[in-house]
């Protein structure tokens, strides 16, 4: 390649990624600028965009978090603490659960060899619409008093996202060289011993990368929420799409200010661990 | 036709120097090794004569043109890579094909030559078969087979015999050999192993910490090795090498070896007039293992204990030890040593000496 | 050569493979219990439910449902239910336009990212965040862009110099294709981030060999790369698929199904009939049909992938 | 301090057959190789002994003791693998002192017998350090280390020098032989590698495909190899192996151009056969000789001490192996001669040998 094509070349991938990239980031810019504006601004006349606040307000984290604010005239039954609150144990307590569970039979799978069609059952949980499995659920959960409670959904979410801890662990499992355990085994430690004196110490970033990638899932859940939360235990996409008021119609703003609190977790979270992101989406299929 | 010159060629990755000022004619039709241990530079010296990397300074020549900016794929070289870089997703066929297809050489043509080398190579059985079901040694030829089909004047080869198993890769080395008479190409082959240098390379560019150490016939640089580095790492078991220091003694010259003892070479032995021209006293004493002369206890020579014998079929290595000094010494398995004797050792062929401080060879 | 005099310590042990045995056991209890309690009863339960006109407002707890047992006529119901089959046309149409349109533009994205370049890793990161926005926000994003007095118009207006006034989400065609942008929008990163890894999962070698033989870049992206990626594309199509047929969020915050029915998939139509309608057992005949005719879906690609994965396996033995 | 034993072992993975009928006592205090080419079911040998595998039938002995069942923690065998095995998350000191504090040994005694272990292996400066910041030589010792530390029945070890460069190889061998005799424990060690067995083996066994060929010291094996395959697979360069028939006592070679005056096998009943000689058991001579094969120079491989002449004869290339350096030119036509008293005669069915040199003659 000669240096102009060379150079062509670099202007056109610089020119399609930069437009990617605005594209990409318009509705999240919009959302985030919206967060901070206030009321007057929240839609606008065709003649002027309001692409960043003329007024900039924090009014909007203001009226979710204390229920009013000055700019509105209406007050608001549930603040957004508790809905915060409600996500943060959830996810963490779902995520512990599947971690576990999923470690412990990724071991079991990977090492011994037992449940042969575990690792397609278990995908199988991946496979059907939530929607489609979630009246008996639901049932169930009635049944055993499981509605609104944070185990009740903790459990549920610590079922749904087991297929990713699983099958992650097993792919990271698989990798761990045989012979680094045998070699523990042959200088005197039982099985379980190796495994967590040897095997565990071994894949703590890997279980560190599952334990996130597992909990930015059961943060960004919404339909599970939404059938089986009534107040208490409502978590945050849930709380936010109930942000409207007879009187005033959508809270544009409060909304906004709502979904910038929930979309910056995982998006931190997913930078940290974006370098095992291919293998986490595919479960453990593809590596990068 | 093609010769190679190499001028002043450096590559720099950050701070690590890999190949520095190197200067190197390669003539056509020649078949040259370049060796050294890993990290020596050996690889990238060969890379950038492919264009697989760009010289961070100096120039690539082939006959006189030019060609250290030129794209890899514009240099006409052929390449074997040490994995091979065989398409695994493709027939024998069409990777022996590839090199035709891509220049559009008409399907009729290219059957001829698919079957030509695919005959010369001896894969034509394997014609159709999907790569991945080859083993590793007709991966191998596959690999050159596939490059060599593109009549390529200049042919690289990066450690191709290193994964083969022991006893293929003597027979691989006759038959390279052979080859590079038959395609009338030049050659560069990069390898770590001294042994394939000797045997197959009509020069030798032994390399080490990116400088070229020594360019010459392998049995100059096996006879004349300028310095303790290329001392050391042609031959094995590799050559002994002694501290010691030249004594002038009622006009001969002898070299002590401190508590081993000391050697004094003959009137006409080249080596007192080496003593004479050296620099400083301070000298190293270099003999071959198989150049070592073993004598009872009591002779002249350095008084060493055995204190090991490696037996490796035909001949045994034994390995001596004494005051300050090690020695192996090479020979069939009539020697007489066992573990714990005391014997004499001496030279009784080649010796060289190198300077202790520089490692120059002293002449 | 002596004879060596043979005693045996005690009773034998449990070999090492048989103590891998138990312990794999213990140590897979957990899945498989809740494994068996996710499919177990919920599927009982959904087969029997199925079978009765039960609802939640009979006043009997689910399991009176034998009560009104009424065998498959939930099923024979469901075969002529027109809504049940538009939302199911619907979710495939979903299915077939955005997953190649996320194929090709994430492929696209890919090919640019294959050599390194300056900022490199921080456009890399930047292009990823629109998957882990969750998609409930992300939902909500698109809502307000695509409202009528919103962002997108007044974008529309000011790159084509009219006026452009389009009602997107109470518009049947508009707000199907709204929903798509937005998905589209959130799942090419997917998309991207698999095919890049696909793409720098080529063997770098091959590729300097295909160049050394002449190849040019087409030769090589359509000879060595494309070929070698196919066990990839497959893995990034199913997932996508899988995940765009289970599509709910995103379109239940921006439309809710509508306007009528406009925009409804099955995850909608189910939603809309438990919540709505209140028709337990109806939901559960449609809940099985869809369970079962994606068991068998999903068994026919995991096989396809299986077979793949293992011709693969063979090949980084030879590679 | 013990002897180990595996009588009547067979192991199968499925369909393919891992070792059949293995019979091999190791008694106590010997350096005992395992060779063979890569696959052969070496390894698994090593793993049934460890209790890492349980074999199909047979009977693992160990100390007297019968093992066949135990898990490994109960066999007092230590192991060093041929990816070394260290604990990545671990230092090098850690990885020392892991088997002693499996194995709940007082604190004073591990950290006595882990300073010594240290200082043996002359890595007491890197106890601090985690593998990943050692080289390749010095990852190796930590591992050998970690084997010495206790004091097991045996030492087991897999390949454990197979990924060094060949001079660290040649000098790691020849310490660890001098190790096993300070230590006075039995060594089982298995390589492919046929110069590192027989240089350090007391005895070495050959398999191939899952079965033992050949048990004996590298002396028998060398000179006595019991089928084609062990006189194949040891020495290097590999023999040359003629074909033909065996007839009333007569050897005919296939190719009349490789018509050799060798010695006759009278008690012998007609079969196919292939004689092999040695290539240092060859004379390469201009002059016609008794009993000599007209050839022409194919290659010539000069290694310093002595050099490779490959010549053709008929369709055959035969290697030869000749002290010095070779005087001859390409192409050149020449007469070699081998060394009847040391030809190996073998069925070509089967490959058992059946003489070698005068012996098949004297019957």
């Amino acid at each position: 390649m000669t240096a102009t094509n060379r150079l062509w070349f670099e202007a056109m991938r610089y020119t399609l990624i930069v437009a990617a990239l605005i594209i990409f980031l318009i509705p999240i810019a919009w959302m985030a600028t919206l967060a901070f504006k206030p009321v007057a601004e929240w839609t606008t006349a065709i003649s002027e965009i309001t692409w960043l606040p003329k007024n900039p307000t924090l009014g909007n984290f203001e009226f979710i978090f204390t229920g009013e604010t000055d700019e509105v005239v209406i007050t608001l039954p549930n603040t957004a603490t508790r809905p915060i609150f409600a996500s943060l144990v959830v996810a963490s307590l779902s995520t512990l659960l599947a971690v576990v569970v999923g470690t412990l039979g990724a071991y079991g799978v990977s090492r011994f060899g037992v449940g042969k069609n575990l690792p397609l059952s278990v995908l199988q949980l991946r496979l059907f619409p939530p929607m489609a499995v979630m009246i008996p659920v639901m049932m169930m959960w009635s049944y055993l008093a499981l509605v609104d409670t944070f185990w009740g959904l903790s459990l549920i979410y610590g079922i749904v996202t087991l297929p990713f801890s699983f099958w992650l662990m097993k792919t990271f499992f698989d990798e761990v060289p045989r012979e680094i355990e045998e070699a523990a085994l042959v200088e005197g430690c039982s099985q379980w011993r190796v495994f967590y004196r040897v095997t565990i110490p071994m894949v703590k970033a890997p279980l560190a990368t599952t334990v996130l990638f597992v909990f930015i899932l059961n943060w960004s859940d919404y339909i599970i929420a939404l059938l089986l939360t009534r107040k208490d235990w409502v978590t945050i996409p849930v709380y936010m799409n109930s942000l409207n008021t007879a009187m005033t119609g959508e809270m544009y703003g409060a909304k906004a200010a709502m979904g910038l609190i929930a979309a910056i977790p995982p998006v931190v979270l997913g930078i940290i661990i974006q370098k095992h992101l291919v293998r986490g989406l595919t479960f453990g299929a593809l590596k990068q | 036709m093609s010769s190679i010159e190499l001028t002043n060629l450096t590559k720099r990755f950050g701070d690590l120097v890999a190949v520095k000022d190197l200067d190197l004619s390669i003539k056509d039709r020649e078949f040259v090794a370049l060796l050294g241990p890993s990290g020596c530079g050996k690889t990238t010296t060969m890379n950038m004569i492919a264009g697989i990397e760009a010289p961070s300074g100096g120039s690539v020549c082939f006959d006189t043109r030019d060609i250290t900016h030129t794209s890899m794929g514009k240099r006409g070289v052929g390449f074997v890579f040490q994995n091979y870089a065989i398409f695994i997703h493709m027939s024998v066929y069409k990777n022996l094909a590839f090199g035709l297809e891509v220049a559009g050489t008409p399907r009729a043509e290219i059957d001829r030559q698919v079957a030509d080398m695919a005959k010369l190579m001896r894969l034509t059985r394997q014609i159709n078969w999907p790569a991945e079901r080859l083993s590793v040694n007709e991966l191998q030829r596959l690999a050159i087979g596939r490059s060599a089909i593109i009549k390529p004047n200049i042919f690289l080869l990066d450690e191709p015999l290193s994964n083969l198993d022991a006893a293929f890769r003597a027979e691989m080395r006759t038959e390279l050999k052979h080859l590079q008479h038959e395609l009338q190409q030049t050659m560069v082959y990069v390898t770590h192993d001294q042994l394939e240098a000797m045997s197959m390379a009509d020069r030798i560019a032994v390399m080490d910490l990116g400088v070229l150490q020594q360019y010459g016939s392998p049995l100059d640089v096996y006879n004349r090795p300028t310095n303790r580095f290329v001392a050391n790492f042609i031959g094995a078991p590799s050559m002994n090498l002694l501290d010691c220091r030249i004594v002038g003694e009622n006009g001969a010259t002898k070299l002590d070896f401190g508590e081993a003892g000391s050697l004094t070479p003959g009137n006409d032995d080249p080596l007192t007039q080496i003593c004479q021209r050296a620099q400083q006293d301070r000298v190293v004493f270099g003999f071959r293992p198989e150049d070592v002369k073993l004598e009872p206890d009591g002779g002249g020579g350095l008084s060493m204990k055995v204190t090991f014998v490696e037996r490796i079929g035909p001949r045994s290595i034994i390995h001596l030890e004494g005051p300050g000094h090690e020695v192996k010494a090479v020979g069939d398995n009539q020697i007489p040593a066992r573990i714990g004797d005391i014997m004499r050792v001496g030279s009784g062929g080649l010796s060289h000496l190198f300077d202790a401080d520089t490692g120059r060879r002293v002449e | 050569m002596t004879t060596s005099t043979t005693t045996v310590t005690g009773a034998p042990e449990l070999s090492l493979a048989q103590q891998g045995v138990k312990l794999g056991r213990w140590m897979t209890l957990p899945t498989q219990l809740l494994l068996v309690f996710i499919f177990a009863f919920p599927g009982a339960m959904i087969i029997y439910v199925s079978m009765s006109w039960w609802g939640p407002l009979d006043g009997v707890p689910w399991y009176y449902a034998y009560e009104s047992l009424n065998w498959f006529d939930n099923y024979a119901e469901l075969l002529e239910d027109e809504r049940f089959w538009g939302s199911m046309w619907r979710t495939f149409i979903i299915m077939i336009v955005v997953v190649p349109v996320e194929f090709f533009l994430g492929l696209g994205l890919a090919i640019l990212f294959v050599d390194n370049f300056a900022l490199k890793r921080v456009f890399y990161s930047v292009l990823l965040m629109p998957m882990m926005v969750v998609p409930a926000v992300a939902g909500y994003m698109f809502y307000i862009l695509f409202q009528s007095n919103g962002p997108i118009n007044q974008l529309l207006s000011l790159i084509t110099g009219y006026e452009i006034d389009l009602v997107w989400l109470s518009d049947p065609d508009n707000a199907f294709i709204a929903i798509m942008v937005a998905d589209i929008w959130q799942w090419t990163p997917l998309m991207f981030l698999i095919l890049l890894a696909g793409l720098l999962g080529v063997p770098e070698d091959q590729l300097k060999a295909a160049t050394l033989l002449g190849a040019n870049w087409a030769q090589k992206f359509w000879r060595i790369a494309l070929p070698k990626m196919r066990i990839v594309m497959v893995i990034a199509l199913v997932i996508r698929a899988v995940e765009a047929f289970k599509l709910f969020d995103v379109m239940y915050v921006m439309t809710k199904g509508g306007p009528g029915v406009a925009t409804e998939t099955i995850s909608v139509y189910i939603y809309k009939v438990t919540f709505l309608e209140l028709e337990w057992s109806y939901v559960s005949a449609i809940g099985f049909a869809v369970l079962m005719f994606l068991t068998a879906l999903g068994g026919i690609g995991i096989a396809i992938l299986a077979n793949a994965q293992k011709k693969k396996r063979l090949a980084d033995v030879v590679d | 301090m013990a002897q180990l034993e595996l009588h009547g072992v067979s192991k199968r993975y499925g369909n393919i057959v891992a070792v059949e009928d293995i019979d091999i006592t190791v008694p106590d205090n010997e350096f005992f190789c395992i060779f063979g080419p890569p696959a052969c079911g070496k390894t698994t040998l090593l793993r049934l002994w460890l209790g890492l595998e349980m074999p199909d039938s047979g009977e693992i002995i160990i100390n007297g003791q019968a093992m066949t069942h135990q898990p490994p923690a109960a066999r007092n065998l230590s192991m060093v693998f041929q990816n070394l095995a260290l604990f990545p998350h671990m230092t090098a000191g850690q990885n020392l002192r892991f088997p002693l504090v499996e194995r709940k040994v007082p604190e004073t005694e591990i950290a006595r017998r882990v300073a010594q272990v240290a200082e043996t292996l002359h890595i007491t400066g890197l106890l601090n350090k985690v593998p990943a910041h050692l080289s390749g030589g010095e990852r190796q010792r930590v591992a050998i280390g970690r084997s010495l530390v206790r004091d097991p029945a045996a030492y087991l070890m897999d390949e454990p020098i197979s990924a060094l460069d060949a001079r660290l190889r040649e000098e790691m061998r020849v310490e660890l032989s001098r190790l096993q005799r300070e230590l006075k424990h039995t060594l089982i060690y298995v390589t492919h590698d046929q110069e590192e067995a027989m240089s350090v083996a007391d005895r070495m066994c050959i398999m191939d495909g899952g079965r033992v060929v050949q048990v004996g010291t590298p002396d028998e094996v060398y000179n006595f190899p019991e089928t084609v395959y062990v006189a194949e697979f040891v020495g290097s360069p590999p023999i040359n192996l003629i074909d033909g028939r065996y007839e009333k006592g007569r050897f005919t070679a296939t190719d009349p151009a490789l018509t050799v005056g060798v010695p006759d096998a009278k008690n012998q009943p007609d079969c196919d056969a292939v004689i092999g000689f040695r290539p240092e058991d060859i004379q390469v001579n201009r002059e016609v000789g008794p009993g000599a094969i007209s050839a022409n120079v194919y290659e010539l491989e000069p290694l310093g001490a002595y050099a490779i002449v490959d010549v053709q004869a008929g369709e055959r290339v035969i290697r030869a192996q000749i002290p010095g350096q070779p005087q001859f030119e390409l192409g050149e036509p020449v007469h070699v001669t081998p060394n009847l008293d040391r030809c190996h005669f073998f069925e070509s069915a089967g490959g058992r040998r059946f003489g070698t040199g005068a012996v098949a003659a004297g019957g």
